[in-house]
């Protein structure tokens, strides 16, 4: 049966068919998404009954009603500028510095093969360890924010561009030499399209693991943000809110992950991969492990 | 005509001070008149890449010397283009853009080098693809448009290294019409690698025969068939006769060939 | 060729012991403020003080052992449900964008709400560090099962294999390479948000040395305990890759 | 002239003095321009101040500072901030047979984190009643409220004005406060900190700092529209608020003078926060009343 | 000989309520004698793989029948051995336990299906590679082994479905020979499905020549070269009438085919 059914799922399936499919999966979406709700909400009358645990369940429209109030409020913003501008500043430092590392690491066997183990290391290391060294480094303020959210995003750029440089197609290469390519122009002309996959893969991860960094560091100490929004809303005690702010913080992240899929959907319609040996830079997999926080 | 092309006892030993150097080719010596259509064929593993390779520039540390119109050769050659084994399009570009790459290399603006691009995409005949993207098109036109990006750098010498290897036979010979036409066409000399009888015949004015490792030189086979010709040449009693000669000679060194590539996967 | 292959190692080692020993040098002449950075010396003989004070060895296993733990409970969440969302293609397809969406969203922020539930307990540490790691197990499952090449499941096919021993037999080993990095994976997430909340509410393992020996202005201390928590995740990267090398010779 | 100033925690009444001196226009009065930050308790805040990154923290856990002093850190303490634990109380279900201190013996009594000032105060308490109750590491007010709702441990402990509501609303019930640990009445739990470089270069601006404290202090304690303020920046009760002058009574929190320093250098000795005992010298070079040089 | 597989004028369509058909095969009859060679050629795309996964059972929703020793055959049959195109050996299991793999499911006890699968490992030349994986061998290597995995099997037909379209000519020609031999120890029915004309011809007692879509059998060419054959038949003048004559019949199919693949890539 299951393997009937793949055998034939790749028989390019009659429109109609195809459509009640999508009907079945928007179905279950909203199944899923309505028993959820319906699960919390459960829980939470269950808790304001004094059955389960009081108060840290709240009702979902005390919730929608938080989300509304950070909306409409003004610190909302100033926090969100700040996780915004620790986020952007943190990722392009630590992005740009870790394209040309990975250049440099795809280029030379040996420094590679020297670096790599303790790039490794620390990559597979959850980065929130080294928070006390930025504070101590970088101060309490927005500066070590930025230096946790480039030091989050360095890491995946790294891996997945030494990946791409290492995976580029080495035929790609001799062709370049044979029309006399100077070393520039073998850079820009060759190098660095056939990389473009690879870093935006990485560019991707790099984007997901800094919003999370940089939460973790606002969470830990800051003086404004929307981790900091979140820790002084769980602290007060002030359930709803904080889970305006964490629902609020989900939403960003999952739409920051969806615009940087389209945007490599984007680089890559054209492409089939531009990897050697079949080997498709399978970096949101295998590449991706070393990035962690 | 003279000769344009001349290969003076090239020999090449790879990983020569290693623990187990290879002896890829031993004292190759071939000439090459200008005009000429010379197919060099052997079995697997014989050496015909390193001898692309060597002289298209791209290895250097081979002994023996390769003389362009009596110049020796250092580096890659404005006036050799190559077309490699693997395919070697830039996925990121259109046809149009693989093809015209050459010459936006050259610094060419953009229309000329468009206008040009396009006489070489018809040629290929892959008219109306000039916007395709190589992962939209079959295995020969992928091929075809590396041919295409080659000529476009408008070489005196077509070297190419099984260019149709990965295709199939009924369009190989197909394509071997094709690539008598743009010889026609270009009045280029071309130096093509293969692994197939057919083709080495149905293209050739000569034919040379490769033994299996140290490559050598084992002979050159003069094809006396009529030109201009199409692939409908393979049907002639000539055809056979050249193709049964040429079996007989490569028969002895692709079993030796499969052999000791066979003899060296069981020694790991 | 052996001797070859240990030039990088070496070079690794030695520009390592470099930046020690110019870090030495900088605390020592005052470039760098000894409460800041420690000199390598005071971290690693801060070792021994570390270990008797805050049982490092001992907490390094409460570590490992949650991480374990929380592992163990992701595998057994996450292949079911990537065999499930293999199975049902509509569930597959309806959850696949959700399950990558979640995977990108700071999980470790509900910190708080799973301390309401379970308690500031181990039993945090462990649910909280296994949904991150069955996120990319289930995935990958699914992928893997997914990518079983058509043509292994016809040559099953063409010698009338059984529906169960085309399971056992073609699509699981086929699927394996694929299972395994999400497993790897999701040992890595696993470990990170273990460690990440024993640091944020000071509790459990390692992560919590940090933070006390942090709190405490003991920064060898804290150097220190930084390179054990590096330890730690160097042994299961390193650990994961060798158990995929047996499972799969070549 | 420019301050940076780091506020050691969040939402505690505490925390409203520098905002008074902020928004009252009593800093701009002594010529200070102040910016003003928070840490969430922990030690990043005197990190912050340490490394020069802020120049003066309020409020900071006295220990913290011994300890960081006693490491070598550039930091001096220019003022009490607050002494005993008064702020702190223990609190159980209304339905829970504890009713003080006393019934803790053998039952589960909450302290935030290991070395914190709830620990030290716990501790005390515990010696003052003569119990040994079993001590748990709860975590923050909120945690330690949502493990006693839920069941887990036996008591909680809070900070005024923290937990109030549920008082008001009679869902908990207060067992007793930080008053009861007797022998940390009278000594000085935090204090106000500067980094010891800033201090010697800005003098004057550290006089004029505390003598702004003080009078920000003042002008906290009586005047009620600074409870409104308070509530509303907290986003708390006023209901919850308006007894946080009596919760922390100015004689505790006022601007006073360091005391009890060698009975500190002993706890931090005992808790393992310094090797060995801090010497009169270096306890005479720590503390500069008021800004002052030792 | 009685006609141990018959096929009655079998079509289909894929996606046939759908948007665009495509009518892959139209109409197929042919007839299989007991230890009849029998190689389908035709130009790619014209069917080949279609019929074959009919006749392994591996596609059931298509008109006509398939008759083994005269009973209509429904799914994969004992009798039908297949080897795909594609790589198909298992690269998580040894040479060994690939060729095993049809005795282990049938139950037999491991030293029995051990023996057998070394048997047969034998016959296909692999000897001392028994206990390395997919992954160390050669393409040509691997194809050996899915089809001593096949042999394994013991069906009375071997349907072959370009077992070495991936491999060079020459390589192809060698294993061509291990193919005859392989025939004469067994004695069973082949069936090949082909690109290449040398191939069918050296090996083949009957050539079918399929036409481009929809395939339809175009003519059926009897080879009359003396058994038993070796590769060196390739050298004789009759084998070159063979080879001609086939290409003349195909080099329009598989110009149209090209045209047609091309024009439909171009529509995109
Ligand atoms: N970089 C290299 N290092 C060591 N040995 C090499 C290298 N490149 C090729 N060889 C060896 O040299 C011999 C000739 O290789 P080459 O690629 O020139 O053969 P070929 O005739 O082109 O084979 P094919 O027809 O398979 O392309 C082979 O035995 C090969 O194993
Ligand atoms: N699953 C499918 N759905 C739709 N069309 C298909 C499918 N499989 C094959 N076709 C089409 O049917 C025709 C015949 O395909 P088939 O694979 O049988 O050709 P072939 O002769 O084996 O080609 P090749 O020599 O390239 O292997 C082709 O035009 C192909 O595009
Ligand atoms: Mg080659
Ligand atoms: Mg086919």
């Amino acid at each position: 049966m299951a393997q009937a059914g793949v055998i034939k799922g790749t028989v390019p399936a009659v429109s109609s068919a195809e459509r009640s499919f999508d009907g079945r999966v928007s179905r279950i979406r909203l199944l899923t998404c309505v028993g959820l709700i319906a699960l919390w909400e459960v829980v939470a009358t269950l808790g304001s009954y004094g059955i389960l645990y009081n108060d840290v369940v709240p009702h979902i429209w005390h919730i929608v009603i938080a989300v509304f109030y950070e909306l409409i409020s003004a610190s909302f913003y100033r926090d969100f500028g700040m996780t915004f501008a620790a986020h952007s500043v943190g990722f392009i430092s630590g992005a740009s510095i870790a394209v040309l590392v990975g250049i440099w690491l795809g280029t030379s066997k040996l420094i590679r093969e020297a670096m790599l183990p303790y790039l490794n290391a620390i990559g597979s290391t959850p980065k929130i360890i080294f928070l006390p060294i930025i504070f101590l480094m970088f101060g309490v303020g927005i500066e070590s924010k930025m230096a946790k959210g480039a030091m989050s995003a360095f890491f995946p750029v790294v891996f997945t561009t030494t990946l791409g440089m290492m995976l580029i197609n080495p035929v790609l290469i001799r062709v370049g030499r044979t029309f006399n390519l100077n070393k520039w122009q073998m850079i820009t002309k060759i190098y660095m399209p056939a990389m473009v996959n690879p870093v935006i893969t990485g560019f991707r991860l790099g984007v997901a693991i800094t919003v999370i960094g940089v939460l973790v560091a606002e969470l830990k100490f800051a003086d404004g943000g929307l981790g900091y929004r979140l820790g002084i809303y769980y602290e007060q005690f002030q359930i709803a809110p904080m889970y305006a702010v964490i629902v609020l913080i989900f939403a960003l992240a999952a739409a920051a992950n969806s615009g940087m899929t389209k945007l490599q959907d984007r680089v890559n319609r054209h492409m089939a991969p531009t990897t050697s040996k079949g080997k498709k830079a399978r970096a949101s997999a295998s590449g991706g492990l070393g990035v962690v926080n | 005509m003279a000769d344009i092309l001349e290969i003076k006892n090239v020999s090449k030993t790879y990983n020569a001070d290693g623990d187990s150097p290879v002896k890829a080719l031993d004292g190759v010596d071939l000439n090459i008149a200008e005009g000429e259509f010379v197919s060099i064929i052997g079995p697997s593993g014989c050496g015909k890449s390193t001898l692309f390779n060597i002289i298209g520039g791209l290895i250097d540390d081979h002994d023996g010397e390769v003389l362009i119109d009596g110049h020796e050769v250092d580096g890659a050659h404005k006036d050799v283009g190559v077309v490699f084994q693997e395919e070697s399009t830039f996925p990121w570009r259109s046809t149009l853009d693989n093809v015209a790459f050459p010459l936006e290399i050259e610094g060419i603006d953009k229309a000329e080098r468009e206008e040009t691009a396009r006489k070489f995409i018809k040629l290929v005949g892959l008219e109306g693809f000039e916007n395709h993207f190589p992962a939209q098109l079959s295995g020969g036109m992928k091929q075809r448009t590396a041919v295409a990006r080659t000529l476009a750098y408008e070489p005196r010498i077509m070297l190419m290294d099984e260019p149709f290897g990965a295709l199939d036979e009924q369009t190989r010979m197909l394509l071997g019409d094709k690539m008598l036409e743009i010889w026609a066409a270009l009045n280029q000399t071309m130096l093509l690698i293969t692994h197939n009888i057919t083709e080495a015949v149905q293209l050739s004015d000569r034919v040379v025969v490769m033994s299996y490792r140290p490559g050598i030189i084992k002979e050159i086979i003069p094809i006396e068939l009529p030109r201009p010709r199409t692939s409908e040449v393979i049907a002639t009693a000539e055809f056979g006769t050249y193709v049964g000669k040429l079996w007989t000679l490569l028969r002895e060194e692709a079993s030796r060939g499969m052999a000791e590539a066979e003899a060296s996967i069981a020694a790991t | 060729m052996t001797r070859l292959h240990k030039v990088p190692v070496i070079v690794g080692l030695f520009g390592l012991l470099a930046c020690a020993v110019l870090l030495e040098l900088a605390v020592n002449f005052g470039w760098v403020m000894e409460i800041i950075v420690p000199r390598p010396t005071d971290t690693v003989l801060s070792f021994p003080s570390l270990q008797e004070d805050m049982d490092l060895v001992g907490n390094f296993f409460v570590t490992l052992g949650m991480t374990a733990a929380a592992t163990a409970l992701a595998l057994l969440i996450g292949l079911p449900f990537g065999y499930f969302l293999y199975r049902r293609e509509a569930y597959g397809v309806a959850y696949e964008g959700w399950l990558a969406a979640a995977f990108s969203t700071p999980i470790v922020l509900l910190y708080p709400l799973f301390l309401v539930i379970f308690g500031r307990n181990h039993m945090t540490l462990i649910v909280m560090g296994c949904i991150p790691g069955a996120i990319p197990i289930a995935i990958q499952t699914r992928q893997g099962l997914l990518g079983v090449s058509k043509t292994l499941l016809n040559v099953g096919r063409s010698f009338n294999v059984s529906e169960r021993d085309m399971f056992r037999k073609i699509m699981l080993p086929s699927a394996v390479p694929t299972i395994f990095t999400g497993i790897r994976i999701g040992v890595m997430y696993t470990l990170v948000n273990i460690v990440a909340i024993e640091y944020l509410i000071d509790f459990g393992g390692l992560g919590r040395i940090v933070s006390q020996m942090y709190d405490n202005f003991s920064i060898p201390e804290t150097y220190a305990a930084i390179v054990a928590v590096i330890l730690v995740s160097t042994f299961f990267y390193w650990g994961f890759g060798r158990v995929e090398k047996w499972l799969r010779p070549v | 002239d420019k301050v940076r100033l780091v506020n050691s925690t969040k939402v505690v009444f505490e925390t409203e003095h520098p905002y008074t001196g902020l928004e009252e226009g009593i800093f701009k009065k002594h010529n200070l321009d102040v910016s003003v930050i928070h840490g969430s308790g922990g030690a990043a805040s005197l990190q912050a101040v340490i490394t020069g990154s802020q120049d003066v923290v309020w409020g900071n856990g006295v220990l913290g500072v011994v300890s960081a002093y006693a490491k070598g850190a550039p930091v001096r303490i220019l003022g009490s901030n607050i002494r005993g634990v008064q702020d702190l109380y223990w609190y159980v279900k209304p339905e829970s047979p504890i009713k003080s201190f006393k019934d803790l013996n053998g039952k589960q009594m909450a302290y935030s984190r290991p070395g914190s000032t709830t620990d030290l105060a716990a501790r005390f308490i515990a010696e003052a009643q003569n119990i040994k109750p079993k001590f748990v590491s709860v975590g923050g007010p909120s945690g330690s409220r949502t493990q006693l709702m839920s069941g887990q441990v036996d008591s909680g402990w809070s900070v005024y004005p923290l937990n109030k509501n549920l008082l008001r609303e009679g869902k908990i019930r207060i067992i007793g406060t930080g008053k009861e640990a007797s022998g940390l009445n009278g000594v000085t739990i935090r204090v106000i900190a500067a980094n010891v470089n800033w201090l010697n270069k800005n003098r004057d601006v550290a006089k004029r700092l505390m003598t702004a404290f003080k009078e920000s202090v003042d002008m906290t304690y009586s005047n009620t529209k600074r409870l409104e303020t308070y509530a509303k920046r907290w986003k708390l009760n006023f209901e919850d608020v308006k007894d946080a002058a009596k919760d922390t009574p100015q004689s505790i929190a006022t601007i006073l003078p360091i005391a009890g320093l060698d009975k500190i250098n002993e706890i931090a000795l005992a808790n393992k926060k310094i090797k060995k005992l801090l010497t009169a010298a270096q306890l005479k070079e720590l503390v500069h009343p008021m800004g002052n040089k030792p």
